[in-house]
């Protein structure tokens, strides 16, 4: 019996007190504590993908216990996918933030650490756990991580976004449990396999309907789905970049993992799709999610807050695809959350670095920036191509994805949304690239050119190499995703799905 | 924002009152909830880990992943409020009381500063004479009331109680101290070091336990297998391995609630509160 | 029949939850809060949680308030509503 | 007349649990003050814990905590009926959802402490002014 999968959860979970405890001793022995849990954490998390892959689903009972009587952990294929996923994109942006963290919370950069392994321990549990209240737990430790960091950003405006979060998020996961209680009094049990197994004999049963739709509005609003978005764009602009860079792929995309498995393990497909009659009304909701999302995107003047609505707009796509009711959708949704996670974290790591040199991105202060840093730009305009959906990176092939669900199932306006909101993107970046790219600097009105010699040479002033590094590396991610989606579809998502 | 706050509440309510029709009776001792999962602990959890206390046992046994994460939980609160409230630069204004006159001095300049000793003390901006009965009685009470928390941890297994109440009365203890004298007296006592070591290892000793079962060939938090390390019968090993875990939990909470009080009411400066 | 003596505890545990979101002073609010915490104490250990009441007369009743009045006591008393 | 009285002794610790989860979320949206707000929070989450309690009642029976457990070490002499102790599983359930509750209400207090450090108010309407002035 190997531990892989306990270790996944164990090791940054040790690492967040070592480091709490080391800080106390010498503050800077808590950085590399921390990158070496989470390193640790990442392997063993692909580990435990390839022991999935090889020899199917993984059960671990915590303490020992069956099932049903005590905590499971069971990690099939979807899990596995995703579990690396956080895993490495939590890593990875350790490995690009140690300037970041030091330029925006200098003084107590050590909690910082702390606090941010916990927000992983959080989402990693989310994703392997079996079990429904176990997983409001881990819900909790992700969301108080997550007020707390967002509170740390900005020194006038982050404190009250993060209360707002704070409120919406408890509802949010009140109501979650809310929805836990009443399947549990119906099915007396909290094992999602076990669960899953009494649910069928309850036909027509008020109670699992209410149930089923308060963990599904607990879930929503943790993922910030249109009507319910109002905390994400504040909350996720005014936070420090290091912790933007990681909440931004990561939390939106965890809730949609947790909403699809809801939907597959626990209440089955069946139930929600033939005897509930929900999918088309839930399909128009990511349709407007995916249309409101894109205007506002078009409104904003601040690149970081253009950012926060482009998620608004993605998490329409992933909702509307897992509800379209068809493969083809479902597949786009769960190879969604791969790319979307890949496209967000490489959008925000360059969002980073250009923070990290210029405070301020409103598009008055980008101009001339191609010159300044060529290779941050390089990966934010793939990663916006990506965005966009041209054809060699990843974000296409979901998309594809997704259009033909829509296709398939006749939800020709969810396929419209898709288009337009492509468009959008299109225009949006293409904006932004022009305000980089072509005007000058120095040369708007915003700008009080007080150095006094206005020649055209702009100085190269590129971000810390690790962040580039990294940049680089998910860059390329980008692409080879894109290249191998189909082994990921067919070794990975469709087995999963049938 | 009223009448929208109203109409959300109504149908809300409705909702959750259409699931309500179909519950099992309120005590109905056959619904599903008491029969499935509940019947299992009740009949087989003395005799698989030797605790009468039911919640105990599943609190700490079988669902002890879920009060590790708890524990956390609780550390995280601690966490947030140093991180966003802990203030180290130290006040400008400085108030010093005359021992024997019982005249405060006001004090604007930082540079300017009085030895304190046997004339002058260092108090709070809004010093009033502490009272004798109330500081009397407090510094009785202040030892049983901890006594009392021990009790609460140790006795987890046997009454109602456990590691978090324990936990949370000791810590009010500080607080008490803290309200009776003043925030300085709680500050000499227990330090923020003091403190922020307790909350980080009362967790590590509960997540080290269970990594020593890992350690031992068991899974994750598996108290069984720690009997070859303790010189006791191997039946009792469980109800032992949920005492360790719940002393964790005890001086995880004990020192995060002391945090919070403390960077709450002094605005994170740790110099004068309430 | 323990159901007139919940049915009572709970009738107080919502008059003291209408009183405590409606009173006009946040420290009268954090008092009321405090005796809000209490009778549900009392609720769960009528229904038998003795270890959840336990909790929540430390927690609720308890420490929850001495927070709650160190809050108001760093910032201020006043509400409009 | 007493199948009415059976049905409200029956659902009333439910629908009453509702009435004050109501309350609770009325004030989270509607209130001004952020910490009434916090109130209607925890209001909010003590009717959920109410809730779970009352799943976990089961008349006739007593409090979860074995008697005689270690009186009879004759093994198995003494045989545990379910049907006499109350469902523990949701009071472990509740004990870890009350500690949840107690540390976001730390972290939302010290959110509110920052925000009045910053603004010297507390109040939404004056918030959001202060807000759209700079």
């Amino acid at each position: 019996m190997n531990n892989y999968p306990a270790i996944l959860i164990i090791a940054p979970l040790l690492g967040a007190f070592f480091a709490g405890l080391a800080a106390w001793i010498q503050e800077r022995l808590s950085y590399p504590l921390a990158l070496i849990s989470l390193a640790l954490s990442t392997f063993a998390s692909v580990n435990v993908l390839m022991e999935v892959i090889a020899n199917g689903t993984v059960h671990y009972r915590m303490a020992g216990w069956a099932p049903p009587m005590g905590i499971e952990y069971r990690i099939d294929l979807l899990n596995a996918m995703v579990l690396v996923l956080v895993s490495s994109i939590a890593f990875l942006n350790l490995l690009a933030s140690y300037q970041n963290v030091e330029q925006e919370t200098h003084d107590r950069a050590a909690s910082f650490y702390v606090a941010y392994l916990l927000f992983v321990v959080g989402l990693l549990g989310v994703v392997a756990t079996g079990d429904l209240f176990n997983l409001y737990v881990l819900i909790e430790i992700t969301s108080l991580t997550s007020y707390t960091l967002v509170a740390l950003g900005d020194r006038d405006r982050a404190p009250l976004a993060s209360l707002n979060y704070l409120f919406i998020g408890v509802i949010g996961a009140s109501f979650y449990l809310l929805g836990v209680g009443y399947i549990y009094i119906i099915t007396g049990s909290l094992n999602m396999v076990d669960v899953a197994g009494i649910l069928p004999n309850l036909p027509g049963s008020s109670t699992v309907l209410v149930g089923f739709i308060l963990c599904l509005l607990g879930v929503w609003i943790k993922m910030a789905l249109f009507p319910l978005h109002v905390w994400l764009p504040n909350g996720y602009t005014y936070a420090p970049t290091a912790f933007s860079r990681v909440v931004a792929p990561l939390m939106t995309k965890v809730m949609v993992y947790v909403m699809i498995r809801l939907m597959i393990t626990v209440f089955g497909l069946e139930y929600i799709f033939v005897t509930l009659h929900l999918s088309e009304a839930v399909v128009w909701l990511g349709t407007i999610a995916i249309v409101f999302g894109g205007i506002m995107a078009l409104a904003q003047k601040n690149l970081k807050k253009m950012l926060s609505y482009i998620i608004v707009c993605e998490i329409g796509y992933m909702v509307g695809g897992a509800w379209l009711g068809n493969e083809l959708g479902m597949t786009g949704a769960i190879l969604h959350i791969v790319n979307d996670a890949l496209m967000t974290f490489a959008l925000f790591l360059a969002l980073g670095n250009i923070v990290y040199k210029i405070k301020d991105v409103d598009y008055s202060n980008l101009s001339g920036l191609f010159g300044k840093m060529p290779w941050t730009m390089a990966g934010f305009v793939l990663a916006a191509f990506s965005i966009i959906g041209v054809p060699p990176t990843c974000g296409f092939f979901s998309k594809w994805y997704l259009i033909l669900g829509a296709f398939e199932a006749g939800a020709y306006h969810f396929a419209a949304a898709l288009l337009i909101s492509s468009l959008i993107c299109a225009v949006l970046f293409f904006k932004v690239f022009e305000i980089c790219f072509f005007a000058p600097e120095g040369n708007g009105l915003s700008h009080d050119n007080s150095h006094g010699h206005g020649d055209p040479v702009i100085v190269m002033d590129e971000a810390p190499v690790a962040s580039l590094v990294t940049l680089g590396i998910v860059s390329l991610a980008l692409i080879l995703v894109g290249v191998y989606s189909g082994t990921i579809v067919n070794t990975i998502i469709l087995p999963f799905l049938r | 924002m009223k009448l929208l706050g109203f109409i959300i509440v109504c149908l809300t309510g409705t909702f959750l009152l259409y699931g309500t029709s179909d519950l099992p009776d309120w005590g109905d001792p056959n619904s599903p909830a008491s029969l499935h999962l509940s019947n299992h602990y009740i009949e087989k959890a003395v005799a698989e880990t030797e605790v009468p206390n039911l919640v105990t046992a599943v609190l700490a046994d079988y669902r002890g992943f879920d009060t590790m994460f708890e524990t956390a939980v609780v550390f995280t609160a601690g966490l947030a409020c140093f991180l966003l409230l802990r203030d180290f630069k130290p006040k400008e204004d400085r108030y010093y009381r005359h021992v024997p006159t019982g005249v405060v001095l006001h004090f604007k300049d930082k540079a300017r500063q009085l030895r304190v000793g046997t004339e002058f003390e260092a108090v709070d901006k809004d010093w009033v004479p502490s009272d004798m009965v109330i500081k009397t009685v407090c510094r009785i009470l202040i030892p049983f009331i901890q006594i009392y928390a021990l009790y609460v941890v140790a006795h987890g297994d046997f009454s109602p109680g456990g590691g978090f109440q324990g936990g949370v009365i000791f810590g009010s203890s500080f607080i008490l101290l803290a309200i009776s004298y003043n925030l300085k007296t709680l500050m000499k006592r227990v330090s923020e070091k003091f403190l922020g070591i307790f909350s980080a290892v009362g967790v590590l000793i509960y997540v080290g336990i269970g990594a020593i079962a890992m350690v031992m060939g068991g899974n994750f938090l598996d108290y069984s297998t720690l009997a070859p390390l303790l010189p006791v019968n191997p039946g009792h090993i469980r109800a032992l391995g949920m005492l360790g875990v719940e002393i964790g939990v005890g001086i995880a909470v004990m020192a995060v609630m002391a945090i919070i009080y403390i960077n709450i009411v002094s605005q994170g400066r740790h110099d004068e509160g309430l | 029949m323990l159901w007139p003596i919940d049915l009572i505890v709970l009738t107080f545990v919502i008059v003291t939850a209408v009183a405590a979101i409606s009173v006009r002073d946040l420290l009268g609010t954090a008092i009321l809060f405090s005796v809000y915490s209490f009778m549900m104490c009392l609720l769960w250990a009528v229904m038998g949680a003795v270890d959840v009441a336990f909790t929540e007369a430390s927690v609720g009743a308890g420490v929850s308030t001495v927070f709650f009045v160190a809050a108001v006591f760093s910032t201020s008393r006043r509400t409009k509503d | 007349m007493t199948e009415i009285i059976s049905l409200v002794v029956a659902k009333y610790n439910y629908w009453l649990y509702i009435v004050l989860m109501m309350i609770g979320l009325y004030a989270m949206i509607a209130k001004n003050n952020l910490i009434k707000k916090l109130v209607g929070m925890n209001i909010f989450q003590t009717a959920i814990i109410l809730f779970y309690v009352s799943i976990g009642y089961k008349t006739g029976a007593t409090i979860p905590i074995i008697k005689n457990a270690h009186g009879s070490h004759g093994a198995e002499a003494a045989v545990i009926h379910a049907a006499e102790y109350i469902n523990p599983l949701p009071h472990v359930l509740m004990l870890t959802a009350i500690v949840v509750s107690v540390a976001t209400f730390g972290v939302a207090m010290a959110l509110c402490v920052r925000i009045y450090q910053r603004y010297q108010t507390l109040e939404e309407d004056e918030l959001r002014m202060r807000l759209s002035e700079k």
